[in-house]
């Protein structure tokens, strides 16, 4: 019993990673339909600058991740001006296939800064919270907390704010937002900014979890893109089931066969969309 | 008013809808529609935006599957056919915004229009079969029929991308009745289209209806429709509220009321106010010929 | 029309240039540069198979590197294991991606635009997966090893006064340009013309009265096909087979190849492939770089060569030719 | 006023508007007839500042309208309902609506007045108020395509046949509706192909033939001009 | 003067950079130590090396193609690092043209294949079960539960574990082997093997990931002992993890107290700013004996006559540069140092 507890925490914990990193591909892929296999590149530079920021600077952990959304925010905004806006009218093959480039580009570069090995950042609130022998860390508390409570933010700044139907306005239709005055520019750049710096907080709060490394955006990538369709485009909460349930089907679906957990997520997804195609949280067109 | 080659109506209708309806989540965007359209003829669909005319064209052409409701053509129930094949049973459409493949050119279009029917396959074409061979000839002679017939064969070969608006209609209007139609369904042929080039279109569709071809046609020209239609229909809220010859829905009230305000008579806007027709109910106007 | 000259005037020059391509080995060219050809040729049908569904059709499948890996494993297994002869092994490997691709289209072209890539690179994953867990068919992790040549292709080289690498060469060179003259067909055919029209609006065409759900299925099964050929090539050139050149990254690779040649394109396939291949390959050279200048590469490709090198081509030479189409501008007003 | 000072616009080498000019006095309703591909929806691209011109200039009360921005030229009063127009297909139809008014974002107030009377005109909007506009039909579309242009309380506003797809007697009552937009102010520059209707509430009017003006005058003397009787409102 | 060229070809980018890089640094430093000292003499000739290093992202495939074109380049010397690139190559290396095949992997599968032109640097792992299970089974108890990599070598491992652990009389749980390399949290597959209650816990892949799984052990509760696979060592966990954690675990230790442990370390950090491992020392040592081989075969260029000496290079390998002790390399393939 104790076990099953223990793994529904773990799976809770794990759907918070998840989620969070799914949310800033959200905004970009699910509103602006641009597939940005960079997020996960973004992802790991987020952690990177933390760690940086930390070890380096020898800033404390908080000031390090503001840092870090920061910097990472200002260079998703300039990789939205400089590849995706000229894009912005190609099939979709290209700006994705631009994006690994600039995938590749900064794992390289992350790499050549800081080295190969993995890097750790310590937990900011080490220990372990016992609840009647499942035991859960502060820090997966944290992440869980921090994917519900940036889901709540993400979905109520799209569909009760202004400035987020401009970013589902653009995504539409971009000549009909210049038409009504909407900066189409500027609103792309802030997409983009918003999406980077939930993927840098979102690094930040894992990276003392797991082991900081050059790849680590590579194997999210995939997940995070499963987690999305899944979901069905564009649907914030979706994102979110997504991701819990991504969770869930590795943890629970290890019980099968651990050895397959990473498969079952993918066989989740192809089963959903076998039986419903448009995702989970769409309604057919 | 009438068209003087009107076939009498003897016979079996070209196509019947029985109870027809389909709804989009709580909206029943057409309802319990019973019609009939005689070979041979135009049949206009009217009615205000959102009567549901164009999806009443969808549900004909198999585009949409109805939630309630039979369709019959020629005598076959074609209701649960998928949409190529209610197009090889004889119903072709074009769509109310004008869709055509832009960067292929006019022939391939029409020759697209033509493939229902041709049956070469993928293997066909891998082994250059004969059926390839004869396929892609008779595609292509069909086609340049189909250009012929709307006055296109001379633009062939441009990228249909490259014609005007007019031509442009008339690409997709070529692309339906490349797949040898019995019946044709055109969502709204003249919109956009300023009134010389409305004359050409009706034109061209008496010259189609002559050469045998049956035509449905969605439009809000006034002149056009009641220059055109044997066979009115009128579609509000989903539902059938008149059929009948254009003289009998000029002088219905309800239709009067709900829809063409002062152009009962096929008058220009803003010409001299004419008064709609006499009092009278809906039933009595409009005639049906169930 | 136009297309129609073009086209001719296309197919008489693959003619010569194949038979060109066929003397290089008997010029005894380094081993390396062999092994570029071979690779060269090979990976150019992967992208040839993945041009038929991306190019002609518009639909984006992620999971060819898993039908690259069934083609490849299916003669490892069967050469290896069973005994077979590679000759028998290679069409069987070919039919099996070909049913393959059917049940993958069965299910995936009920989803629509990326969802259907995203699908089918889950199930890109899932082929791939079990390939590496199912140690006791495909030796999992430690892949397949000792695949042997084709019977017969030393000999053959060797009476050509050629090593083994050029028997390897001749039989990939007669594989690519049985794949361009299949693609050249489905393309230019009546099949390929519905093809097309799929691409060019999947409503439209089902309106002009095409069975699309039909057509999308039978362009995938002809790319996984055309897939697994390739596959079974590559794994007795290479003799060993491992579950990672089945996953996601050897499919990205060969869109990247697609996508620098040029989408939709007969030559662009292989050309791409040669560039982006010959490519990475010099690029090694620079090594902690590699990746750094390859990325903004990618980039700068993407954004401003969009139709590809073919599309390139096209450009320059209608600019250096004046078109004889008659412009927009010229038939607006009649 | 509008002035448009010998504009050109060129799409690759193919000259579209070759040197236009046309004026839109404060307060006038001034019409633009002209065939298919005369280059009717090329000048409004332009005045809306979508397309740049390759020569010429255009202000609206003096304000440079060719810099290739339109937010700045709807902020600056030029609104557009434009060809194809350009909705938020999954947007509810009052989302399209209140983004029509982001240049008075900060007026919530007026921003429901203006709501209230787009809906007073288009009362089959009222229904569908939470529909995605995408679902509509093409009608209803063009009728939402309207409301966004006037939800910009604009003073020149851009009508890119505001007719196509309406059923007569709501036709009727869009152009009812800008002539009674007109009485309050507001100038109008209108391309129709339903000529007749059109010259019937204009003051002035324009005929654009392969780019260029063919021919101008009042709505008077352009219902009587023969050429505009035999071409355009089909006599 | 005669440059010799060294191929290498392993992980230099992608999840598995950090292992190739720390075995080319090994490498690589040798060289450099080589060539500083004026290179070797063979025969008449001055040699000097210099190491050609390409990166296949720890793909079999690409290590293929990759060697193809080393040899291509006429190198005759190859490193590579990972068992499956070994085993992908390994018919190669005796097809024209010939070349040696260093190779960094204690997959006993190497040796099995009798290659005669493969040199195996790292002891096979084999000859550590027997210990290990002896000492985790005495101080914690019966019962194993397992936790490894899913790599092909990881697996490997598990299962020689398994059998010696049931050959000890022990009992064995499920295998719940993850992939180190992908899992983004391992604490699900440690609940799911504790949940047997395990006595010691079989895990191990590269080193950080596999202090992570003994941090999820240990802050779930587990108290017994660890069975670490050879690829993680201890001296990086350490970096991770307190130290505490580590207590009761059995692996492969650092080497510390040979001749040349000393000198190697220092120049290592100071070059390198990091602990070296035994993935830098194995393959330093495994260059010296290379160019002690060229010496004594005076050859540079026939790798069959370098391969024959490479046994009477190891035993002659100066005391300075022994980084672990080495009895010498049998004629099968690889060489047994101690450990
Ligand atoms: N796919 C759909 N989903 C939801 N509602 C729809 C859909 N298609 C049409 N509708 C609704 O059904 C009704 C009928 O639409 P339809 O397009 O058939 O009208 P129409 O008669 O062709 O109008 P118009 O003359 O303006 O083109 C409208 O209210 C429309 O909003
Ligand atoms: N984006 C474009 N690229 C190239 N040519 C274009 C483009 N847009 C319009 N044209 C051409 O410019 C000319 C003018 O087109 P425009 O759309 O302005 O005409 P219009 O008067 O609005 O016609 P319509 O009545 O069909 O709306 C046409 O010949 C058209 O083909
Ligand atoms: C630890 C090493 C000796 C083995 C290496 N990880 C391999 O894949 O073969
Ligand atoms: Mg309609
Ligand atoms: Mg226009």
């Amino acid at each position: 019993m104790t076990t099953v507890l223990q793994q529904l925490f773990n799976a809770l914990a794990l759907g918070g990673v998840y989620a969070l990193v799914a949310l800033g591909l959200t905004l970009v892929y699910g509103v602006m339909k641009i597939p940005n296999f960079a997020h996960g590149g973004l992802y790991m530079l987020g952690a990177y600058l933390s760690y940086a920021g930390i070890s380096s600077l020898g800033l404390g952990y908080v000031p390090a991740l503001l840092l870090s959304a920061v910097v990472v925010a200002l260079l998703a905004a300039l990789m939205e001006r400089v590849i995706f806006f000229p894009l912005r009218n190609a099939p979709h093959v290209q700006p994705m296939i631009a994006a690994l480039g600039v995938l590749f580009f900064l794992e390289a570069g992350v790499q050549l800064i800081w080295g190969a090995d993995f890097k750790q950042v310590a937990e900011p609130i080490p220990g372990i919270l016992n609840i009647g022998g499942v035991t859960i860390t502060w820090q997966r508390l944290i992440v869980l907390v921090a994917s519900v409570v940036a889901m709540l933010g993400l979905n109520f700044f799209l569909r009760r704010t202004l400035t987020g139907a401009t970013i589902e306005a653009m995504a539409q239709n971009r000549e009909g937002a210049r038409l009504v005055g909407i900066n189409t520019g500027r609103v792309g750049m802030l997409t983009f900014a918003i999406s980077g710096a939930l993927a840098a907080i979102g690094a930040s709060l894992i990276a003392p979890i797991v082991s900081v490394t050059p790849a680590m955006g590579e194997i999210m990538n995939l997940k995070v893109f499963a987690i999305i369709i899944l979901g069905g485009m564009g649907s914030i909460p979706g994102a979110i089931v997504g991701a819990f349930l991504l969770a869930f089907a590795e943890v629970f679906g290890g019980y099968i066969n651990l050895d397959f957990a990473e498969v079952i997520g993918f066989a989740v997804l192809v089963v959903v969309l076998a039986i419903r195609p448009q995702g989970l949280f769409r309604r057919a067109a | 008013m009438t068209n003087p080659s009107t076939p009498p109506l003897s016979g079996a209708p070209l196509l019947e809808v029985q109870g027809l309806g389909i709804r989009f989540g709580g909206l029943h965007a057409v309802r319990d529609v019973t019609a009939q359209l005689q070979p041979g003829r135009i049949t206009a669909i009217i009615g205000p935006n959102g009567a549901g005319k164009s999806t009443f064209f969808n549900l004909i052409s198999g585009f949409y599957k109805p939630t309630s409701g039979r369709i019959i053509f020629r005598g076959e129930d074609i209701t649960p056919l998928r949409t190529h094949l209610v197009v090889g049973r004889g119903i072709a459409r074009t769509f109310q915004t004008t869709t055509i493949y832009q960067e292929l050119s006019v022939l391939d279009n029409a020759m697209i229009g033509h493939r229902v029917r041709t049956r070469a396959g993928l293997l066909d074409a891998l082994l250059r079969t004969g059926r390839e061979r004869h396929d892609e000839s008779e595609s292509r002679a069909g086609a340049m029929r189909a250009l012929e017939r709307v006055g296109l064969a001379g633009q062939a070969a441009l990228p249909a991308g490259a014609l005007n608006q007019e031509g442009k209609k008339r690409v997709g209007i070529a692309m339906a009745l490349a797949s040898d139609p019995h019946l044709l369904l055109l969502d709204e042929p003249a919109a956009g289209m300023n009134p010389e080039e409305t004359e050409n279109l009706m034109g061209l569709i008496r010259q189609l209806v002559s050469g045998g071809l049956s035509i449905a046609l969605v439009e809000h020209k006034m002149n056009l429709v009641m220059g055109l239609a044997d066979d009115i229909l009128v579609l509000h809220h989903g539902q059938k509220i008149a059929q009948g010859t254009p003289a009998q829905i000029t002088r219905d009230p309800a239709v009067v009321e709900a829809y063409l305000g002062s152009h009962a008579h096929g008058g220009q806007m803003g010409q001299e106010q004419e008064q709609g027709g006499q009092p009278g109910t809906v039933q009595d106007a409009g005639v049906d010929h169930a | 029309m136009m297309g129609a000259r073009g086209k001719s005037t296309a197919a008489w020059l693959w003619i010569p240039a194949f038979l060109l391509a066929a003397a290089v080995p008997f010029l005894h060219p380094s081993g390396f540069t062999m092994e570029l050809l071979i690779n060269v040729m090979i990976w150019s049908i992967v992208t040839y198979g993945l041009n038929v569904l991306l190019g002609y059709t518009g639909q984006l499948p992620l999971a060819h590197a898993g039908f690259f890996g069934i083609g490849a494993y299916t003669v490892g297994i069967l050469t290896l294991k069973h005994g077979w002869s590679f000759w028998a092994a290679w069409p069987l490997a070919v039919v099996l991606c070909a049913l393959g691709g059917l049940l993958l289209g069965l299910v995936a072209f009920r989803t629509k635009g990326d969802a259907f890539s995203i699908f089918t690179l889950g199930v890109g994953v899932i082929i791939q997966q079990v390939i590496n867990k199912w140690d006791a068919l495909t030796g999992g992790n430690d892949g397949l090893n000792g695949i042997a040549p084709p019977a017969g292709l030393d000999t053959f080289a060797h009476g050509l006064g050629l090593k083994l690498n050029g028997g390897f060469y001749l039989l990939a060179l007669l594989a690519l340009a049985l794949t361009v003259l299949v693609a050249a067909r489905a393309r230019h055919s009546v099949f390929g013309r519905s093809l097309l029209a799929i691409r060019g609006g999947e409503d439209l065409a089902r309106s002009a009265g095409i069975d699309v759900f039909g057509h999308k299925l039978r362009a995938m099964m002809l790319s996984t096909a055309i897939a697994g050929f390739a596959g079974g090539l590559y794994a007795v050139y290479v003799g060993f087979l491992g579950s990672a050149v089945t996953g996601p990254v050897t499919t990205f690779t060969t869109l990247l190849y697609l996508l620098v040649g040029g989408v939709g394109t007969l030559l662009g396939p292989l050309l791409g492939t040669a560039l982006m291949y010959g490519l990475t390959q010099l690029l090694k050279d620079l090594q902690d770089y590699q990746y750094i200048v390859f990325g903004p590469l990618l980039v700068l490709l993407v954004m401003f060569m969009p139709q590809g090198l073919v599309g390139l081509w096209e450009k320059v030479r209608a600019r250096r030719r004046p078109v004889s189409a008659p412009s927009a501008a010229e038939v607006s007003h009649d | 006023m509008l002035e448009v000072r010998d504009l050109s616009v060129k799409y690759g080498n193919f000259t579209a508007l070759h040197s236009i000019n046309l004026t839109v006095q404060p307060g006038e309703i001034v019409v633009l007839l002209g065939a298919n591909g005369a280059g009717k929806s090329t000048l409004f691209r332009t005045l809306s500042g979508l397309q740049r011109p390759s020569g010429g200039a255009a202000t609206w009360q003096g304000t440079p309208l060719t810099g290739g921005k339109p937010e700045f030229n709807v902020s600056h009063g030029v609104s557009q309902c434009p060809e194809g127009r350009l909705l938020f297909p999954e947007l509810s139809v009052e989302k399209n609506l209140r983004l029509g008014a982001y240049v008075h974002r900060r007026d919530a107030a007026g921003n429901e007045r203006e709501l209230e009377k787009v809906y007073e005109l288009f009362p089959a909007m009222v229904d569908k108020r939470h529909a995605p506009a995408g679902s509509l039909s093409g009608g209803q579309q063009q009728m939402v395509a309207i409301g966004r242009a006037l939800m910009a309380r604009p003073s020149l506003l851009l009508l890119d046949e505001p007719s196509l797809g309406l059923a007569p007697l709501v036709v009727e009552q869009v152009l009812a509706a800008a002539q009674q937009i007109n009485a309050q102010g507001v100038s109008v520059l209108l391309a129709e192909q339903n000529a007749y209707a059109a010259l019937s509430i204009a003051h002035r009017g324009y005929v654009l033939e392969s780019g260029q003006v063919t021919l101008q005058g009042t709505a008077q003397e352009l219902m009587n001009d023969d050429r505009v009787r035999s071409a355009y409102l089909g006599v | 003067d005669k440059v010799v060229n060294i191929g290498f070809s392993g992980p230099l980018s992608g999840g598995a950079a950090a292992y190739g890089k720390d075995t080319l640094s090994g490498l690589q430093m040798a060289v450099d130590t080589l060539n500083k000292s004026g290179g070797i003499k063979v025969g008449n000739d001055k040699v000097t090396f210099k190491v050609v290093s390409l990166d296949d992202r720890y793909l079999p495939n690409e290590t293929a193609t990759n060697v193809k074109r080393l040899t291509g380049q006429d190198i005759q010397f190859i490193f590579v690092p990972h068992a499956g690139g070994i085993q992908a190559v390994q018919p190669l290396a005796i097809r024209d043209p010939e070349f040696l095949l260093v190779a960094y992997s204690s997959e006993p599968k190497i040796l099995a294949a009798n290659n005669p032109l493969t040199f195996m640097l790292p002891p096979r792992y084999d000859n550590y079960a027997q210990p290990f299970v002896a000492t985790e089974m005495k101080t914690f108890g019966k019962k194993l539960a397992l936790v490894g990599t899913s790599s092909a070598y990881g697996k490997q491992w598990a299962d020689l574990i398994e059998s010696e652990w049931k050959k000890q009389g022990g009992t064995v749980g499920r295998d719940n082997a993850v992939d180190y390399n992908t899992t983004v949290d391992f604490s699900a597959a440690v609940t799911k093997a504790l949940s047997e209650k395990p006595d010691v816990l079989f895990i191990g892949g590269p080193s950080q990931p596999t202090a992570l799984v003994i941090k999820a052990a240990r802050e779930q509760g587990f108290k017994g002992g660890f069975i670490v696979m050879d690829q993680a060592k201890f001296e990086q966990m350490e970096t991770v993890i307190p130290k505490n954690y580590l207590d009761g675990s059995v692996g492969v230790l650092p080497t510390r107290d040979f001749p040349g442990t000393q000198s190697f370390v220092v120049q290592y950090q100071r070059a390198y700013k990091k602990i070296p491992t035994s993935e830098a020392g194995l393959n330093y040592m495994g260059m010296n004996v290379l160019a002690k081989a060229m010496e004594l075969a005076g050859t540079t260029s026939d790798p069959r006559k370098v391969r024959a000496q490479l046994d009477a290079a190891a035993k002659a390998l100066p005391q300075s540069k022994t980084v672990y002790k080495v009895f010498g390399v049998t004629p099968q393939a690889t060489w047994t140092p101690s450990s």
